[in-house]
């Protein structure tokens, strides 16, 4: 049986994240094992840096990235993708609760990002003139940041902070209008493997067709979606 | 044990040690000593190593502060605090003034190495005594001609030669126009060549009437300068008299010995 | 109260926890492997400095002071990358066929089949190649200053007894070497201890990373506990933790001094 | 040799941040390391202590630890501190947070060095300050302190290298504010696109060879100045020993 | 300048000096020195600081090499290629065996400080001559023993006083039993009281009949314990012969006067 090396960053719950007992744990590590039964490969968890988990691919540390990371054509100029495995989502904005931030029109604000996300480079690019784009690298980092009182406002993907607002309503909310970037959630892999991305293909279709991949969708994200079937 | 003549009487006490103690942990070096000088008056002390002659000289500035026993100086007395070996000084106001009456030789000359010479001189002046520059810088120079080294005026002293140092360091002593020079061993660290110089210096001020007191192993001299002399031994002024006393009609046997193996090094 | 207790025991020693306090484990490796490779390439170092052959001394100066004028961390992070590199680059020259180099998209490296799969174990050992090299360039002044130190006599006297040049080196050069070094390798020891914190940047996961993990904000139940930001107090810990090793080498240094410098320190003999 | 310039260029905003780090720190640091030495030097055993136990925690821990701890801790500080005074934006800001930790310590270090170096004062020369009836102000400023900034500046001039290396480390540990990269940020964001490491890595490694190379040069001016005093100059040798 | 006499006729030579000159730099010791040493015989080295002694004995195992010049042990030449200040040994190995039948005895005793006594007497049989340990212990032991100092085998040098020391680098040398011992001042380095137990011991191998040669600016012992004195000076042999022709029946001028100098030292 083909090893497979899967790296995730392990610091962005629920889609992957180091449970109690230190082990990697969250959607994508049930999704990425539910391909591996699929295509029968045997598959290993690579704990990696987000910051350097597309060049530590490239330097073939690994073969698979699944860190929640969207298909974009930036990152598609690089790297290759399998087909998404988590529907285009909006990505949000949040602030602590009881502030009054207007996405739409900010001005001198801290805005906090993640390195390397799509969202950075939106901040980068729509967002920079006037205001500070604050760069992590994790969204945990972030997020004390930002309940900390650091930020004003955090732009992430929605299923990323949808549990967070949920499980602390008290303390930090979501505002303004989403702002839809990225092409859904996809697994990343080098462009010359081929063989591969055929594979991971093959077996999504069939967990997409059979169900699988929203009954995890709805197992970690609390029943909130987006879905396939839809 | 004699007792001290009164020299150039008349004069005023200048200095007055009165029962001096002092140790180092266990080590008693000073067992109660107690004189004084008039003024004028050029006073040796002298003793064999150890016997606490640079203690002593030491103590009349402070520099060591005595365990018990009082130092006056122009009748007033130094204030002390406290008692035994934690005996401090008790006026920071007082010891700085009464120290800028009492010129300092050391025996390593402790010149400023990062100083010129004439900075070393005018330092204590300016800082001290806060006289203005162009008047003390007048003095300084007066006074480094004096000791016969006015050209190395702007030279380090790491440039001089150590009879050169030295000399330096008596300019600087005088130029806070002391009341008293306080010589430790002034010449031990010289060549005798150089010693000469230096010996030359001294024996001027001598001559001029200043008021001195002088730790030195150099007997001839000792004589041919001092109005008085004490000598030290185990933490007692064993003997003390005019040196035609202490040198020719030597009464104690240790002073003897002394002497004696002074004679021969 | 005891079930406070009991909470904070059974949290503290979460299998989470558990990975942190085992990851401790390569901390200690990279520090003593790379204080052995620091001393090896020291002497190598120094005996480079000490050649008669002028190229060698050159090779001895640059090393000590190249390594020396860039800092560490740059060092650190260049060295396994570009070891990395080297080894994928001469595979690639014995495997790669021109098709195979076309064939390749990314930028490196040249084809596939010449990549080298590097894990944490691999890392480990090039984070304390690099430590040793780093370290080694201080060590090598270290010890180039103790050789010299040794009093020529002592020299003198095992050549006049036969010995061969090399056995002059080792059984009375270097023997005595070491007290003269050991003050110095001392403080090279320090700068190696610290440096292992810098292991996280090597996708190594070390006691940083797992400190950074466990203390980041957790909002979901399902993760784990729920807490705050609590960063600062597992730094606090590796602040700690740091001290208490300086503190711990210091009194190791002592003793071992105290050994080595049997006969030859007075201070020893007390 | 397109590489190497384009390198030169691109780097050439990075390495202010690497300076505006290490000029940000080295006075004030210069300034409480004094204060440690003295402290350390202190009969008061309350602030022997402290300055003692100060001066070793921070050079017996990595600058990289004390970056993480204190960034995480004046976060934590923030909501309850620093955000009611209205500081927030400064005292969680990069540019002065790095600043901070690095004055922290290399004020440790340093304090090492003049300890070291305030314990080699000759004692004739403050006996002789005494005996001319100076303060203790005037001891310390006329005579103390010019032996000891002239016995303690080789090895200062190491630190004050070392701490401009130190700079490397900063954007590992604290967030970055856009555009802000230093060298060593810069440099390996250069490698992760094309995995160059030796044109990369070698053209940050320059900047830094180069700026230590200056100050080495700078510094030696101002000793070669300090030492105008004595005859034969010792000369200054770069042989650094403390890094962190 | 006399002739050597044929001390000890009979005995074949053991080291034989052929024309030995050497420089340092611009400044030339040694300006050709031929002498042979015969089995059994003592010979000393005298002549003033800086004639060129040490150098000369330091020749002899090539610690200094020659610049020109041959030496030979035992009929064998020490093999030396190049020329003038970069002649060096040729033979690596040879120059090992040959210099394993030569102990030296150096002045500041040299013992090798990370070693215990016993060690150190061990180290060169052992190492170099690649003898069983058991049989060098049990020889190394009587070899203190015979110096007098068996119950310091196991303290290390710096805890010996330095007469104990030089017993110790003389059982030293003795263990590798050499054809001859070299002895460089054995003594100059003592107090006159540890110089006694020293000499005690030279001269008792001295009786045993152990070929010898020694640097000494011991005049008295020097008469006592040696076949052949020769005397140095300027690089020469200005003078050599039986203890009592050169001693009683002086010809040099320079040497009277050396022999002056030595009795009022
Ligand atoms: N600071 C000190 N701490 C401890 N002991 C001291 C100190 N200063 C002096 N002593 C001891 O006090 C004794 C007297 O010392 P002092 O220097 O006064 O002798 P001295 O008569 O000046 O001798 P010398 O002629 O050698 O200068 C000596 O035994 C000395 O070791
Ligand atoms: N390694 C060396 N380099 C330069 N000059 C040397 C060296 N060794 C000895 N000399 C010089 O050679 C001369 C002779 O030295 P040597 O030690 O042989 O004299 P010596 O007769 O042993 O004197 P002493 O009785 O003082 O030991 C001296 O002038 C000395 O300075
Ligand atoms: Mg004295
Ligand atoms: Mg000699």
């Amino acid at each position: 049986q083909e090893t497979v090396r899967i790296a995730t960053e392990g610091a962005y719950a629920p889609w992957n994240f180091l449970n109690d007992s230190g082990a990697p744990a969250g959607f994508e590590i049930d999704l990425g094992n539910a391909i591996c039964e699929k295509a029968s490969l045997s598959c290993e968890w690579i704990i990696n840096d987000w910051d350097s988990i597309i060049p530590n691919l490239l330097a073939g540390n690994y073969d698979l990235i699944m860190a929640g990371m969207s298909i974009t054509d930036e990152r598609l100029e690089t790297i290759d993708f399998s087909q998404n495995y988590f529907p285009p989502d909006p990505s949000k904005f949040v602030a602590p609760a009881g502030d009054t931030v207007d996405p739409a029109n900010l001005s001198g604000a801290r805005i906090g990002v993640q390195g390397g996300t799509i969202q950075a480079a939106y901040a980068e690019e729509n967002l920079a003139s006037g205001n500070t784009v604050v760069t992590f690298s994790t969204a945990d980092q972030a997020m004390a940041d930002l309940m900390a009182g650091n930020l004003d406002t955090i732009l992430a993907d929605g299923a990323y902070l949808e549990p967070v607002v949920a499980a602390s309503p008290d303390a930090i909310v979501f505002v303004g209008e989403d702002v839809m970037i990225g092409n859904g959630v996809g697994a990343g892999l080098r462009k010359d493997d081929a063989d591969l991305k055929a594979k991971v293909d093959e077996a999504l279709t069939a967990l997409k067709a059979d169900g699988t991949v929203d009954k995890l969708i709805a197992q970690w994200f609390e029943g909130r979606g987006p879905y396939f079937a839809e | 044990m004699q007792h001290a003549e009164p020299a150039k009487a008349g004069a005023s006490p200048v200095v007055v040690l009165r029962e001096i103690h002092k140790s180092f942990g266990a080590l008693e070096v000073l067992k109660g000593i107690s004189f004084e000088a008039r003024e004028g008056q050029v006073i040796s002390l002298i003793g064999s190593s150890g016997s606490g002659k640079s203690t002593l000289l030491r103590c009349i500035n402070m520099l060591e502060v005595p365990d018990q026993g009082d130092v006056l100086i122009d009748g007033e007395a130094i204030a002390l605090s406290g008692s035994g070996q934690t005996r401090r000084i008790a006026d920071e106001n007082q010891i700085r003034r009464i120290r800028s009456e009492l010129g300092m030789v050391f025996q390593s000359f402790n010149l400023w190495a990062h100083m010129t010479i004439l900075e070393n001189v005018m330092e204590a002046p300016l800082v001290v005594q806060r006289r203005a520059r162009s008047e003390v810088e007048a003095e300084a120079r007066a006074m480094l001609d004096k000791v016969g080294i006015g050209s190395k005026a702007d030279a380090y002293p790491a440039q001089l030669s150590g009879g050169q140092q030295q000399r330096a360091a008596i300019a600087r002593a005088l130029c806070v126009n002391p009341r008293v020079m306080l010589f430790d061993e002034p010449t031990s660290a010289l060549d005798p060549e150089l010693e000469v110089e230096v010996l030359r210096v001294i024996k001027l001020l001598a001559d001029e009437g200043r008021t001195m007191i002088l730790v030195t192993h150099d007997m001839d001299f000792a004589r041919s300068v001092s109005d008085h002399v004490i000598f030290l031994h185990q933490g007692h002024i064993e003997e003390q008299g005019t040196p035609a006393q202490v040198f020719g009609a030597t009464q104690s046997a240790r002073l003897k010995q002394f002497l004696n193996a002074a004679s021969h090094a | 109260m005891f079930d406070d207790i009991a909470f904070w025991v059974s949290y503290l020693t979460n299998g989470k926890h558990l990975t942190w306090y085992a990851s401790f484990q390569f901390t200690i490796f990279a520090a003593l492997m790379g204080g052995a490779l620091a001393v090896v390439f020291g002497l190598a170092g120094a005996t480079a400095k000490n050649s008669r052959f002028l190229p060698f001394r050159m090779i001895g100066w640059f090393y000590s002071s190249i390594v020396r004028g860039v800092p560490d961390v740059l060092f650190f992070l260049f060295f396994p990358l570009a070891f990395e590199q080297g080894v994928e680059w001469l595979v690639a020259t014995q495997v790669c066929s021109p098709e195979m180099i076309a064939a390749q998209t990314a930028p490196w490296p040249p084809c596939r089949e010449a990549n080298w799969f590097l894990g944490t174990t691999e890392y480990l050992l090039l984070a304390s190649v690099s430590l040793g090299l780093v370290y080694g360039a201080f060590a090598s002044n270290v010890i180039h200053g103790a050789l010299r130190s040794v009093p020529a006599g002592q020299l003198e006297a095992a050549r006049a007894f036969g010995m061969s040049a090399r056995q002059v080196l080792w059984r009375v050069h270097i023997r005595q070497m070491w007290v003269y070094a050991l003050p110095g390798l001392s403080n090279v020891w320090m700068l190696i201890i610290k440096a292992t914190s810098l292991l996280s940047l090597l996708q190594i996961a070390d006691i940083v990373l797992w400190a950074d993990r466990l203390g980041a904000p957790n909002f979901l139940p399902s993760v784990g506990l729920v807490h705050d930001d609590w960063r600062w107090r597992y730094y606090l810990v590796l602040f700690v933790f740091y001290i208490l090793v300086t503190w711990l080498s210091e009194r190791a240094f002592e003793a071992i001094m105290r050994r080595a410098g049997r006969g030859i320190l007075s201070e020893a003999q007390a | 040799m397109d590489g190497f310039f384009n390198d030169l260029a691109i780097m050439a905003p990075a390495v202010l941040f690497n300076i505006y780090f290490a000029l940000a720190s080295i006075p004030i640091g210069f300034v409480l390391a004094v204060f440690l030495a003295l402290g350390k030097a202190s009969p008061n055993p309350l602030i022997n202590r402290l300055s003692r136990g100060y001066i070793y925690a921070f050079r017996g821990s990595p600058l990289f630890i004390q970056f993480f701890m204190f960034y995480s801790l004046a976060l934590s500080l923030n909501v309850g501190l620093w955000k009611p005074m209205g500081w927030s934006g400064v005292v969680l800001h990069p540019l002065f947070m790095g600043p901070l930790v690095l004055i922290l310590n290399t004020a440790a270090y340093t304090a090492e060095i003049f300890y070291g170096a305030l314990r080699a004062v000759p004692r004739g020369a403050v006996e002789a300050a005494r005996a001319y009836g100076m303060s203790r102000r005037q001891q310390f400023t006329r005579v103390i302190w010019p032996n000891l900034i002239r016995l303690a500046w080789p090895a200062y001039t190491n630190e004050v290298v070392f701490l401009f290396h130190a700079t490397a480390i900063v954007y590992f540990a604290l967030p970055v504010l856009s555009g802000q990269g230093e060298l060593m940020i810069t440099a390996k964001g250069l490698f992760e696109r094309d995995f160059n490491a030796f044109l990369h890595f070698s053209v940050a490694a320059l900047y830094f060879l180069m700026v230590s190379l200056i100050v080495f040069f700078i510094f030696g001016l101002v000793y070669q100045r300090l030492m105008r005093h004595l005859p034969a100059q010792p000369r200054m040798r770069f042989a650094p020993k403390w890094i962190r």
